[in-house]
């Protein structure tokens, strides 16, 4: 869509293409990133009775502005055994990791970055990139607690990329097409279309798929915090055994990256399960544009609900990460090789067998 | 064909975020799994044992209150009551009963802060400030009535140093009601927490022979099985009034004497103290409190052993005294120190991140360790 | 529960060659005064014996007896020649709640003692801090070193009442 | 499997269980406070900073003797007889001029036992606890009212009585 008016707009291909991947980033993840670090703060100062930060601005909002300009003028210390070329490249690898997956996820009917068919295809592929960056800042920092915290983490990546890959293999059975466009397509207005709720015909077929789909929203929800390393399975930063594992070497920018694509991956994740479960962009009750008929009116409306549902999966995630104490790296591997997968594949099972009905 | 791992040598410590103070491990490590842990200590030593050669016994008083600084009460009653022995003096009944509230009630914050800790190392950040945010209002209690939070120096040879606040009564009760549902909740939010149960059960399993053979005391003996408390079986000051179980671990989560154990006799310690603080407010008799301690104190020549139940296990002053006015030798055996010592049996064949677990459950003061 | 006077009995009979010294007339807690050879076979039965099972040790402490004749040395602070050292064990039997208190005497020159680690393990770090505190050498301990002191202080053993601060520690001075 | 069934049942139902406790305590109001706009009323036996009221004060050395890290300096010098120093609040008579009176805040350990042995009272702890410095002998307080020229001419003084008294004795034997 986008791509398209810019193209008509200003006719070369290559401006047009630049701008729209800009266009996520710029309008998007940065106030996003800002906001979700306060919301981080505030809601876990909440949680544990005390009140966050409140000393920058008014009620602390001002706080993360604080901390982007206290790392910019931070050193960028890279110590002399680095080895150099590695340590710069990972941040920003971990970074387009996650900031590419935003290409292709639907905020509303028009803005969307580019309609691709493959859309979730590419994006287990990209997100694979996050694995790279993360061994590679491992590796670069050149010290004995990073390289054991970037081993495991790539470990418990992998090993949760496979239970992800099932739960939407199963999505993708249903709606037949792995463009996420479609899969909002489908969930038209009204809550009950939601995939969550078995999809939009109404027949024996949608009532059957409800518990398993509950199944596979949980093994899904589980997994992604895993990739996202959120606590219970924020191994890789577990402070108190391998001290911040492998951006223990990082300062300034460059951790500010690190820090910035963890909070874009949250949100990509968060807005991947809004889209595949709970009806992408779609208002669960009707839009207000169709009453008052104001055309224009739709997409923001759709915007705005894109967005109150993604931020309300951080939230979760968030709201998880001040409750539950962390997993050991052998108790990761199990909960994942012993139990999502096999709930994920027989889940898979069932939903096939359903959806042959 | 058996993977030949090269062994590692990880040190943690002494500045490490979950080491409980300045302790330094040296673990030897073949991939994940440990195969000797050398605790190394004396960062934080500071001579208690020769301060007290050279101080009065009023003086010295102070110095116990930093040896084990979270148990401050604890450690002065220790002291106290072997220099109330050697001078064979008897303390009016109130003083026994204010006492035995503030021993108590200095055990609840202990406890309050080894559980707040040890969540914190297994990854729960929030149950830490739970407990933190009960324990302010047992410090401020200690505050209305002797001024100071953390280090009192309170209890004093032959009484104590005020009397008890006016409104100190009424807080107390204000601070049980509240703390009740309180610790329910964190039994919620921590003790039946699958993940924790997970991390904590069948970690550092320490059998009840090894645990008498290297003179564990207190609550990590207590979890191996061995109903023994110094204050049912060596029964000093008036304990014997107030009725109070002693809890034990008994393997609800895995074997006995593993870390959820230790963890969980705590929890219930804490309720066990505060049926005491019940009682004893209770039956709390009028008196003077600073009427009986002495002016000039120097006590006959000869030795005394006087043990406590430290928050962290048996606490005991060897005290001899030459007839001066200062002790020729005060020797303490402090609690974390001999329980330091299992740490290495309990480590073996466990991962690094179980370490953290298991010294959590230990549960040292390196103050006390150190001396 | 047996009384110091049957355990008393108890050890004197069994260890005929061993001549005990046993104190019951001092303040506060009688005890028996065991030749520094022999003490880790006297624990070695106290613990094994069925109706004494002493299982645990409860406190080691080393005192410092300053008894033998003072001299002014160069600097004019005083040296102790002669003299002894005393180690007291506390010895209890969880099952019988019984107590007993044991004294070994070392001279102070050259102390050394038979270790008791092979007996409770609870004593290996006791006898560190004994060793390091104040000198006393334990045979056959596992690992003899240095437990609270920094590992290369090589100026005495600070807890001996003659005991003077050095100036300075690897460059730092030592009375702040 | 009714093992596997278990687990996952139990980690659902804990995990769920410990979020509602948290849930509960998002609405619940925080206990802390704002520290340097808000400040926390203190007890009134509160230990905090030393004060030392010094026309009170017998030079008796009392608190010095008493304190464990032996942070008080006192030095007097006794009156000539003709001076008089007049009284303390309670009555008594003031024999010692006080030349210097310091405390030490960096090595006192506010452990309070100064304040009970002194016969005038004239010790006694305050609610100041914010007195931190960037050098550490900011920390030694002196609390003496003589000026410097007063101190020397207080010892001058006294050494002359005392040759004073040294020749007249000798002339008498």
């Amino acid at each position: 869509m986008i791509y398209d008016f810019f193209y008509n707009l200003t006719g070369s291909a290559l401006f047009s293409g630049l701008f729209v991947a800009i266009m996520p980033l710029l309008t998007f993840i940065l106030p996003f990133a800002l906001f979700a670090v306060l919301l981080e703060r505030k809601v876990a100062g909440h949680i544990q009775d005390r009140l966050g930060p409140m000393r920058v601005g008014y009620h602390g909002l001002l706080q993360t502005v604080a901390d982007i300009i206290k790392l910019i003028q931070k050193e960028d210390i890279i110590a002399r055994e680095n080895d150099k070329l590695l340590f710069n490249i990972a941040p920003v690898l971990t970074f387009v990791g996650s900031y590419a997956a935003f290409a292709v996820i639907p905020f509303s009917s028009i803005f969307l970055g580019a309609n691709l068919d493959l859309a979730i295809f590419y994006i287990i592929a990209v997100t694979g990139l996050v694995v790279v960056g993360i061994l590679m800042a491992g590796w670069a920092s050149n010290n004995k607690y990073s390289l054991l915290g970037a081993m495991r983490s790539a470990a418990q990546i992998v090993s949760y990329e496979i239970p992800t890959i099932i739960v939407i293999l199963s999505i993708v059975m249903i709606t037949g097409s792995m463009s996420l466009m479609t899969f909002s397509e489908n969930q038209t207005q009204y809550f009950w279309n939601w995939y969550i709720f078995g999809g939009p015909e109404f027949n024996l077929k949608k009532f059957l798929l409800i518990p398993f789909m509950f199944v596979g929203l949980i093994v899904i929800y589980i997994s992604t915090l895993a990739e996202v390393n959120r606590t219970p399975f924020d191994i890789p930063e577990a402070e108190s055994e391998l001290v911040s594992g492998y951006h223990t070497e990082y300062s300034g920018m460059k951790f500010a990256i690190f820090f910035l694509a963890e909070y874009a991956n949250m949100f990509a994740v968060s807005a991947l399960i809004a889209t595949m479960f709970f009806g992408g962009y779609h208002s669960p009750f009707g839009y207000l544009g169709n009453l008052l008929n104001i055309p224009w009116m739709i997409p923001v409306e759709q915007f705005f609900w894109f967005i109150s549902k993604g931020i309300f999966f951080v939230f979760v995630q968030m709201w998880l990460r001040w409750t539950l104490p962390r997993l050991r790296v052998d108790q990761l591997m199990t909960v994942s090789w012993k139990y999502l997968i096999p709930i994920s594949f027989v889940n898979l099972l069932i939903v096939g067998i359903i959806s042959l009905i | 064909m058996s993977v030949r791992t090269e062994e590692m040598v990880l040190n943690m410590g002494p500045q490490h975020p979950s080491t409980h103070g300045v302790l330094r491990l040296e673990l030897t490590l073949e991939g994940e799994i440990i195969t000797k842990v050398v605790p190394h200590i004396g960062y934080l030593h500071r001579c208690f044992e020769k301060h007290c050669e050279v101080m009065t016994y009023p003086q010295i008083i102070p110095y116990t209150d930093r040896m084990d600084y979270l148990a401050a009460m604890c450690n002065e009653l220790g002291f106290v009551i072997g220099v109330e022995k050697l001078l064979a003096i008897q303390v009016p009944e109130r003083v026994e009963y204010i006492r035995v509230i503030m021993a108590e009630l200095q055990r609840i914050a202990s406890h309050l802060v080894a559980i707040g800790t040890y969540g914190a190392d297994i990854g729960a950040f929030t149950p830490f400030l739970y407990c933190f945010r009960d324990r302010e209002k047992i410090l401020n209690l200690f505050e209305i009535t002797c001024g100071a939070r953390l280090l009192y120096n309170y209890i004093w040879i032959g009484g104590l140093s005020h009397d008890l606040h006016p409104d100190f009564i009424r807080l107390t009760k204000e601070f049980i009601r509240e703390f009740k549902p309180n610790l329910r909740e964190l039994n919620n939010l921590l003790t039946y927490n699958k993940i924790f149960i997970d991390r904590t059960a069948n970690i550092g399993i320490l059998p009840l022979e090894t645990a008498i053979n290297y003179g564990v005391t207190g609550p990590m003996l207590r979890a191996s099985g061995l109903r023994w408390d110094l204050r049912k079986d060596d029964s000093y000051s008036i304990y014997n009034k107030f009725d109070f179980e002693i809890p034990i671990g008994e393997g609800k989560m895995g074997t006995i004497g593993d870390s959820w154990d230790r963890y969980f006799v705590r929890v219930r310690e804490m309720e066990e103290s505060i049926k005491i603080i019940e009682q004893a407010i209770e039956q709390i008799p009028d008196g003077d409190v600073t009427a009986g301690i002495p002016k000039r104190i120097k006590p006959v020549v000869g030795h005394i052993y006087s043990r406590v139940e430290n928050p962290r296990g048996e606490l005991g002053y060897f005290i001899i005294s030459d007839g001066s006015a200062t002790p020729f030798r005060v020797k303490v055996r402090a609690p974390s120190f001999v329980n330091l010592q299992v740490l290495d049996v309990l480590c073996r064949g466990h991962m690094v991140a179980d370490v953290i677990a298991i010294l959590g459950s230990v549960d040292i003061v390196l103050g006390e360790v150190d001396r | 529960m047996k009384s110091f006077e049957e355990i008393s009995k108890l050890l004197i009979n069994q260890f005929p060659s061993i001549n005990f010294e046993i104190k019951s007339d001092v303040k506060f807690e009688p005890y028996i005064i065991v030749p520094p050879n022999q003490i880790d076979n006297v624990c070695l039965f106290l613990r094994d014996n069925i109706d004494l099972q002493f299982d645990s040790l409860v406190n080691l402490s080393a005192v410092d007896d300053f008894n033998g004749e003072k001299t002014k040395d160069e600097q004019g602070n005083d040296i102790m020649k002669g003299g002894t050292l005393s180690l007291y064990y506390h010895l209890e039997s969880i099952k019988y709640r019984h107590k007993i208190l044991l004294r070994v005497l070392t001279d102070r020159d050259n102390p050394s003692v038979l270790s008791v680690t092979s007996v409770w393990n609870s004593a290996n770090w006791h006898e560190r801090e004994a060793f390091d505190l104040f000198g006393i050498n334990f045979i056959n301990h596992p690992d003899l070193r240095r437990i609270l002191m920094p590992y290369d202080w090589e100026f005495g053993h600070p807890l001996r009442k003659d005991y003077q601060n050095p100036e300075f520690y690897q460059g730092m001075k030592v009375p702040y | 499997m009714a093992e596997y069934i278990k687990n996952i049942y139990s980690a659902l139902i804990t995990i769920l269980v410990g979020m509602k406790v948290t849930l509960r305590h998002l609405f619940i109001p925080s206990v802390t406070i704002q520290y340097p706009d808000v400040k926390i009323p203190l007890p009134e036996r509160e230990r905090n900073r030393l004060y030392v009221n010094m026309d009170d004060c017998i030079g008796c050395d009392q608190c010095a003797r008493a304190c464990p890290v032996n942070c008080i300096e006192i030095e007097t010098v006794k009156a000539l007889p003709g001076e008089d120093l007049g009284k303390t609040s309670n009555g008594k008579k003031k024999a010692l001029w006080v030349t210097k009176f310091t405390i030490d805040f960096a090595k006192c350990c506010y452990c309070q036992l100064c304040v009970f042995p002194c016969p005038t009272d004239c010790i006694y702890m305050t609610y100041v606890y914010e007195f931190s410095e960037y050098d550490r002998n900011n920390l030694i307080y002196d609390f003496a009212t003589l000026t410097k020229e007063e101190r020397e001419e207080k010892k001058e003084n006294y050494r002359r009585f005392i040759e004073q008294k040294e020749k007249s004795k000798s002339e008498k034997e």
